[in-house]
């Protein structure tokens, strides 16, 4: 049960009145791009879970915002500070060492967390606490399978950076194509390496037959050219994921020879709830982005979290788990065990739009094809 | 004759918020030797930086009837001040060649003088400066005022850490130099300021105390005693004999 | 056999790179003794703005692309000249105090880059021959490494040429060691100061723009990520070696390929280990005290 | 212990040499305990590199030192310096931010020993301090004590470097021009010091002076350098009537 | 002298325990505190403030005592928050022994790399230390083992924390465990500056070859204060991972040296409460400002001042320049002159002879 905190109107027992949500996201900082794509589809998101009432079954809900700038610290330090004061929700940030460093908060201090972008495998399963409304690397991974007609017995190559994202994707790989009968091969570059042009030459010495590359930051716009230069788009197809709107041009000429797979975009899903948030976002003066329905999604969650649980920790948690909702990207499930969010991926392709690249849907796929084993 | 080369009125100086000269007022004539005597830290060596504008000055500084108090100083030297600072200061880590090379001021300096004068810094011309002996690198001071055609040279001990032989080149060689250039001279060897000044000025607690020809104060046994804390007339035989 | 081609050549690119980085900081630390950090922001303002105006005319020209380099150069130099003159110059002799300046200074300008052209990455492009390539011994070899190579000697010799023919170089190394005495041969020595770091800021404009080239990108952070190499090569090098700085930086830049590729990505625990040893066999760098 | 005969300083057939030049050559000299030598020579004749290879601080490329009958040719200076070995400098070479009686007392601390340790503390009246005020007072530092030593005028530096060498309280003594820039009303009463630590403590001096007066009433023998090498060592009188001596390094008198 | 020794002692005591109460009382201090004293918020903020104060403090150390500009200092406070968390995740230590490993740890890989680095000094022991701490930051960015959790950072592992210590309700304790960590930390800083080891490394900063021609090894003298300096530092890392309950890559990096000097310069080098002041004023500042950024007022101003204002780290930037240009003392030193007592060595000088190290060398003939 949740311990007692002075401050608050929470409570076990009915009658709340108002409910406070802690988002912490990167207002300012490194990471602020992605924050404020966040922000605006919660803002959408609570919109439209309460009917632009900020209110649900008389319950009113208080959002305080709080920027994290990507530090560790200022996102500790707003955690605390928030659940001293008696919130019992968090939900938000985009880096997923802020975002471990949180879900270690909510379970130490018993509160909901519903993380938000960071797409960090570890922190499904991590806690009873937190929850995700974001999609994780697996998922990716498993997206990127759906490339191969047939994975038994295909050589796929791993291409990505030796950090955390690209050992996750480079494990994901070889834990899903691997055992599909693919025989996976991992190049795993350096992070701080910045000359790739014999990197690129080893990947095409493998001759593979799909190349995956899980790439992020500032030096993707030379690897990609490396690639090209080095002929690796004429031995295999490649595939990689399709990251936020302003990424589009690191790309290059080459852009339209990549196989995309997308968590989203906006002329991804066709439904009313995305339809809605664009609508919504759009009105607000923002243009939705690869993490706007992260955000509103968390919003969706929390607000049916509270309408169930009325604030109550435990009663939140039940609620949430198992729980399918029509959320931007379509029909979305709470998976009970793992807090994994199952829901569909897409592939895509880029293509020229005036000075500028446009993402064009290709295919969408189901999300019971890309859903991530169950964490244990 | 015309008037002082060099008038110094009420001057005041300070470094690092600490006054170290209070209220100094002299003047050196256009020709000759003028020294500047007192006991150890009087401020003699702030008096001379000061009219060189490397420490913070009050009052008023003429060079030849210009002001020169309110310039920066590079002016002053462009003026035509010639320095050789106490603790001789050369760039150690610039060869004896680059060293004199720098101080060049005019399209033709008088090298033959300086080599002539110190020909062991010819034989030297490659080498670090900062690894001379003392007494080489006193001459690289010297060799550095004495290359340009000054109006005035500024002199801190000269002599200081120079073998007897080289003392009295020296000497000479200010001796010389005088005869075209007026020289404010900071001296302790009293045999030196013996030789060669025609005027006086003793300094003591960052004040002007005394200012007469040279002679006449050293003749003066009780005022040296008072001034300078020495018998003056005890060096004289013994100072011949060296 | 290729890849080894390919190593050494895409090594060569690399290490000229660190040396366009480096040499506008070696020339500076080397003369003035600041170890500027504010030189990789040198660098990024050089790089944005020389790409904002390859922009307005046309970034796939030669012509676009040579303005930009041209005003990535004058953009350094400017910026450079009034950190001196603001921010260096009033702390004259404390040499650790205009350190700390410049520290403060690349922390306010990161950010405020930030704050001006967002924190994601633009993503650049320039003439296509630049992203083409050239066979070499059966190595394809990217042709912007060719051009890198080739500004990076041309900076080279201009900046030796410029220390060797000029007296500047001597006035500013006796400067350094005893500043109010060079004034007192009638030298103004902070012009001398002055113009050194309005060099050491052009080579660092003009090392940002064709560094933006070279990653394909321009970001705040884009000085920032260099300059750490740039730091190891002038150490490295030797205190006030330009030469020194060049060799290191070729060195540098081939170790860490080399060492990257086949030893798994270890290429900069392999130059820390190299800047260690040489620092502690050399305390003056492999051709330190050589001036320039 | 050493006997009586064993010299408190030898060194033998010393030699360095810098890139190409020669700075000494051949340098062999036997120094009585107690005794108190002059060594003079014309300026770069080697005498303060003869003081820097004795002390440590420079290596020499061939030759021997000994140190009370003990070979120190390769001990680093710290411990040769705590073998008994003190010196001053030509150019003062002090601790120009810590003031006046620190500068002092860090020497004071060191004879007295310990001064390495974490575990004590110097205080206000502790026996160092007082050594050093004492030391100060000698020279005629007294009213400077609290000043930074960097700030104080060149002459004020040289009585600062007499005062720390008398904290040392070392047995054999090397002393660089001390009384270069020491105004002259001072230098009386700077010998009388440097002759009073050669009485009262027995130790040997070796001093650099250009000053001849003050050279000449201190010392009982001469050495004399000239390019590298000593080429006499004799009684004072016998120096000054030396002719190779008048002619290449007095001068005046000829 | 004395007087204002025990006025000082005095002073020091009160103000310790006036922080000691503070988690009972409730001062509000809007704009600067998230709450009243007593809300976890605050103490967290109080605490972070105080882990930062015991790092600056250690190296305020190593720069103000000894002279040794390093960039490779956060090598031992990252050491100390990730050598816990490695100890209590892989061992079954219980929280103090393994705090005590840590530190042990923390003081042997200070030893090692400080006996290397003060082979040279000036600049180049600045490289050297910069390229250690470059070493271990990659080292943990790489995740050897899954040891360090690399860029995501290590969590706490609270098995084995005392209750006491873990959860926002507790966040009162761990705020007094921090004040108690400064307060030792002091002391300790105080030890080596009082104690002759700590004088002969102050004179080892200004002139090395005169030490050695006393007899004394400034070498001993500055390896001794360079490995207390990293012992202190990694005491605060500690704390940190015990507040923060875990530790990124950033805690190792070049960065958070750099910040580390910035407090110190902040506070006026070669000052022990200064660099205590210099720490708790960035901390607040960095974490505050971050609310002024977004503030409605900031925003309404037009693009010139409202694009740098809402970045924390320009304005941070900016006033460390300004400090560093007209209050070369830091907060020390404008406060020693405010109050009209001088002080022999100024922060300004202390650096000065920083610097001087390398090039002392040069002058001495080399064989
Ligand atoms: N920054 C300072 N703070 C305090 N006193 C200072 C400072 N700088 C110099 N002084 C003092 O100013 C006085 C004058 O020094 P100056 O060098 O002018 O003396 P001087 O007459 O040349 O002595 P000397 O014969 O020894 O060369 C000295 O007593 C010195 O201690
Ligand atoms: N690196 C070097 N290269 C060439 N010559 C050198 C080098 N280092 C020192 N010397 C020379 O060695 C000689 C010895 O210098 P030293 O300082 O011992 O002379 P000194 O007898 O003390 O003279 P002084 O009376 O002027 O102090 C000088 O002539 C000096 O120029
Ligand atoms: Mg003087
Ligand atoms: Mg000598």
């Amino acid at each position: 049960a949740p311990s007692a905190t002075e401050g608050g109107d929470g409570g076990a027992e009915g009658g709340v009145e108002t409910v406070e949500v802690g988002v912490i996201t990167s207002e300012t900082g490194p990471l602020a791009i992605y924050g404020q794509a966040f922000l605006d589809g919660f803002d959408a998101g609570l919109d439209y879970a309460t009917d632009g009432t900020g209110e649900v079954d008389g319950i009113k809900i208080e959002v305080r915002n709080g920027d994290d700038a990507a530090d560790p610290d200022k996102a500790v330090q707003l955690t605390k500070e928030y659940i001293g004061e008696g919130v019992k929700i968090l939900t938000g940030t985009v880096s997923s060492g802020v975002a471990l460093g949180m879900a270690e908060q909510a379970e130490q201090n018993q509160v909901l967390y519903v993380s938000g972008a960071a797409a960090a495998d570890a922190i499904t399963g991590i806690n009873g606490y937190t929850f995700r409304s974001g999609r994780q690397s697996l998922q990716d991974v498993a997206t990127a399978g759906t490339f191969l007609e047939d994975i038994e017995g295909q050589k796929v190559v791993v291409y990505a950076q030796d950090n955390a994202f690209g050992q996750g994707s480079a494990d994901a790989v070889e834990a899903l194509l691997g055992a599909e009968g693919a025989e996976v091969k991992q190049l795993l570059v350096a992070e701080d390496i910045k000359e790739f042009t014999s990197f690129s030459q080893q990947l095409k010495d493998q001759k593979p037959d799909l190349v995956f590359v899980a790439w992020a930051g500032e030096t993707t716009g030379s690897m990609w050219q490396s690639l090209s230069q080095q002929g690796v788009f004429d031995a295999a197809p490649v595939v990689t994921g399709l990251g936020d709107v302003a990424s589009y041009g690191a790309y290059g000429p080459v852009a339209e020879r990549i196989s995309f797979l997308s968590h989203y975009f906006a002329d991804a899903p066709d439904n009313d709830v995305n339809t809605a948030m664009v609508e919504a976002v759009e009105e607000a003066g923002s243009e939705v982005d690869l993490f706007t329905p992260d955000g509103f999604t968390a919003a969706q969650m929390i607000v049916h979290a509270i309408e169930e649980g009325q604030g109550d920790v435990d009663a939140m948690i039940a609620a949430l788990e198992g729980h399918s909702f029509e959320a931007p990207k379509g029909e979305v499930t709470v998976r009970e065990g793992d807090h994994a969010l199952i829901q569909d991926m897409y592939q895509a392709r880029l293509v020229k739009d005036g000075d500028s690249w446009k993402a064009e849907l290709v295919e969408t796929v189901p999300a019971d094809e890309v859903a991530p084993p169950e964490a244990g | 004759m015309s008037g002082p080369i060099l008038s110094v009125q009420h001057l005041s100086a300070s470094v690092a918020g600490q006054q170290v000269v209070e209220d100094v007022s002299f003047t050196v004539p256009a020709t000759g030797i003028t020294a500047v005597l007192g006991r150890n830290g009087v401020g003699k060596t702030s008096t001379l930086k000061a009219v060189m504008g490397l420490y913070q000055r009050r009052g008023e500084i003429t060079l030849a009837g210009e002001r020169i108090d309110g310039l920066p100083t590079h002016r002053v030297v462009q003026r035509g001040v010639g320095y050789v600072p106490e603790d001789r200061e050369v760039f150690s880590r610039l060869t004896v060649a680059e060293n004199l090379r720098l101080a060049e001021r005019q399209p033709e300096p008088r090298r033959e003088l300086v080599e002539r004068l110190f020909p062991d810094l010819v034989a030297r011309r490659d080498q670090m400066a900062g690894t001379l002996s003392g007494g080489q690198q006193q001459m690289v001071a010297l060799a550095r005022a004495l290359l340009n055609d000054n109006r005035l040279l500024l002199v801190d001990e000269p002599t200081k850490g120079l073998a007897p032989l080289i003392v009295d080149q020296v000497a000479d060689a200010l001796e010389a130099a005088s005869e075209t250039v007026p020289i404010l001279l900071v001296e302790q060897n009293l045999d030196v300021v013996r030789r060669l000044a025609g005027d006086a000025v003793v300094i003591a607690g960052g004040r002007v105390v005394h200012a007469a020809p040279a002679a006449a104060l050293l003749a003066d046994e009780a005022l040296t005693q008072r001034l300078l804390g020495v018998h003056a007339e005890t060096h004289d035989d013994k100072g011949a004999a060296r | 056999m290729s890849t080894f081609v390919l190593l050494l050549a895409t090594g060569l690119g690399l290490g000229a790179l660190y040396f366009l980085v480096a040499s506008g900081l070696s020339l500076i630390y080397g003369l003035m003794h600041v170890l500027n950090f504010a030189h990789g922001s040198f660098l990024t303002l050089g790089a944005f703005l020389g790409w904002a105006v390859a922009q307005r005319m046309d970034p796939s020209s030669w012509t676009g692309f040579v303005a930009s380099v041209l005003v990535g150069a004058l953009v350094g130099a400017l910026v450079a000249t009034l950190t001196e003159l603001l921010l260096i110059r009033p702390l004259y002799d404390r040499h650790i105090e205009q350190v700390l300046v410049t520290v403060g200074l690349s922390l306010a300008t990161v950010a405020l880059f930030e704050g001006i052209w967002g924190t994601d990455a633009d993503f650049i492009r320039g003439p296509a021959w630049l992203d083409e390539t050239t066979g070499v011994l059966g190595a394809r070899i990217p042709n912007d490494r060719f051009l890198i190579i080739a500004v990076a000697v041309l900076v080279l010799v201009a900046i030796v040429v410029f220390l060797r023919r000029t007296r500047y170089g001597m006035i500013i190394r006796a400067g350094v060691e005893n500043r109010a005495m060079v004034t007192a041969l009638g030298i103004d020595v902070r012009r001398a100061f002055t113009l050194v770091f309005a060099i050491g800021g052009a080579a660092a404009g003009l090392g940002g723009v064709l560094a933006s080239h070279y990653f394909g990108y321009v970001s705040p952070t884009l000085g920032g990520s260099l300059l750490i190499f740039a730091f190891i090569v002038t150490v490295i090098g030797g205190l006030g070696s330009l030469t020194g700085a060049a060799v290191a930086s070729v060195l540098v830049a081939l170790l860490q390929q080399f060492a990257n590729y086949y030893a798994g990505g270890t290429g900069d625990f392999v130059i820390v280990l190299a800047l260690a040893v040489v620092l502690l066999v050399r305390p003056a760098g492999i051709l330190g005290k050589v001036a320039a | 212990m050493s006997t009586p005969a064993t010299p408190a300083l030898q060194v033998a057939d010393l030699g360095l040499r810098i890139g190409g030049a020669t700075i000494l050559e051949d340098v062999d000299l036997e120094v009585e305990k107690g005794s108190f030598i002059g060594v003079i020579g014309p300026n770069g004749a080697g005498k303060t590199t003869l003081f820097n290879v004795v002390s440590g601080i420079a290596r020499p490329t061939s030759g021997t030192v000994h140190l009370d009958g003990r070979d120190v040719t390769g001990m680093p200076v710290h411990r040769r310096a705590r073998a008994g070995l003190g010196r001053t400098f030509q150019t003062s070479s002090l601790f120009p931010q810590l003031s006046v009686r620190e500068n002092v007392r860090i020497a004071a601390q060191v004879a007295l020993g310990g001064s390495l340790s974490p575990l004590r503390f110097p205080r206000a009246g502790d026996r160092a301090t007082r050594d050093a005020v004492e030391h100060l007072r000698e020279v005629g530092l007294g009213d400077k004590l609290d000043l930074a030593a960097g700030v104080l005028s060149h002459g004020e530096k040289r009585k600062l470097e007499i005062a720390v060498l008398r904290a040392t309280d070392a047995d054999v003594v090397l002393l660089d021009e001390p009384m270069a820039g020491v105004g002259s009303a001072d230098v009386a009463g700077l010998s009388e010091t440097i002759r009073s630590m050669h009485r009262e403590k027995g130790c040997t001096i070796l001093m650099v002076e250009h000053h001849m007066e003050v050279l000449l009433g201190l010392v009982e023998k001469v050495a004399v350098m000239y390019s590298g090498t000593i080429i006499a060592f004799d009684t004072p009188a016998a120096i000054m009537a030396n002719p190779t001596v008048q002619s290449a390094y007095l001068g005046a008198s000829a | 002298m004395r007087r204002s020794s025990w006025t000082s002692l005095g002073l020091g005591v009160a103000v310790v325990t006036l922080l000691a109460v503070l988690p009972l009382l409730a001062i509000q201090v809007p704009g600067v505190l998230p709450g009243p004293t007593y809300t976890p918020g605050a103490l967290q903020l109080l605490a972070l403030c105080m882990v930062y104060a015991t790092l600056a403090l250690s190296y305020n150390m190593l720069l103000g005592t000894g002279g040794m500009l390093s960039f490779g200092h956060a090598l031992y406070f990252g050491g100390g928050a990730y050598g816990l968390g490695i100890v209590l995740e892989r061992t079954d230590l219980s929280l103090w022994p393994a705090v005590a490993l840590t530190l042990l740890g923390a003081l042997a890989v200070a030893l090692v790399t400080g006996a290397v680095s003060l082979r040279v000094s000036g600049i180049p022991f600045a490289m050297v230390t910069l390229a250690f701490a470059q070493a271990g930051s990659v080292l943990v960015r790489r995740n050897p083992d899954g040891l360090t959790g690399g860029d995501e950072g290590l969590s706490l592992d609270t098995e084995h924390v005392p209750a006491a210590l873990v959860g926002v309700v507790h966040t009162r304790n761990l705020y007094w465990l921090a004040l108690a960590v400064v307060v030792i930390a002091y002391l300790a800083v105080l030890w080596v500056d009082r104690s002759r080891v700590g004088h002969v490394a102050a004179a080892s900063r200004e002139n090395e070859l005169r030490v050695r021609s006393l007899g004394l090894q400034p070498y001993t003298a500055k390896l001794f204060v360079f490995v207390v300096g990293g012992a202190v530092a990694s005491l605060a890392g500690v704390l940190y991972l015990l507040l923060q309950s875990g530790t990124v890559p950033r805690s190792v990096g070049a960065d958070l040296t750099v910040t580390v000097l910035v407090m110190v310069v902040l506070g006026g080098v070669g000052s022990r409460w200064g660099a205590i002041v210099g720490g708790v004023i960035y901390t607040l500042l960095n974490q505050r400002l971050t609310l002024l950024a977004g503030s409605d007022a900031i925003e309404s101003l037009p693009t010139v001042l409202h694009v740098p204002l809402s970045e924390p780290m320009f304005i941070l930037g900016a006033l460390f320049i300004a400090v560093v240009l007209f209050m070369p003392g830091g907060i020390a030193g404008a406060a020693r002159s405010g109050f009209g007592r001088g002080r022999s060595r100024s922060g300004a000088t202390v650096l000065e002879a920083a610097d001087d190290q390398g090039e002392q060398r040069v002058l001495e003939p080399q064989p």
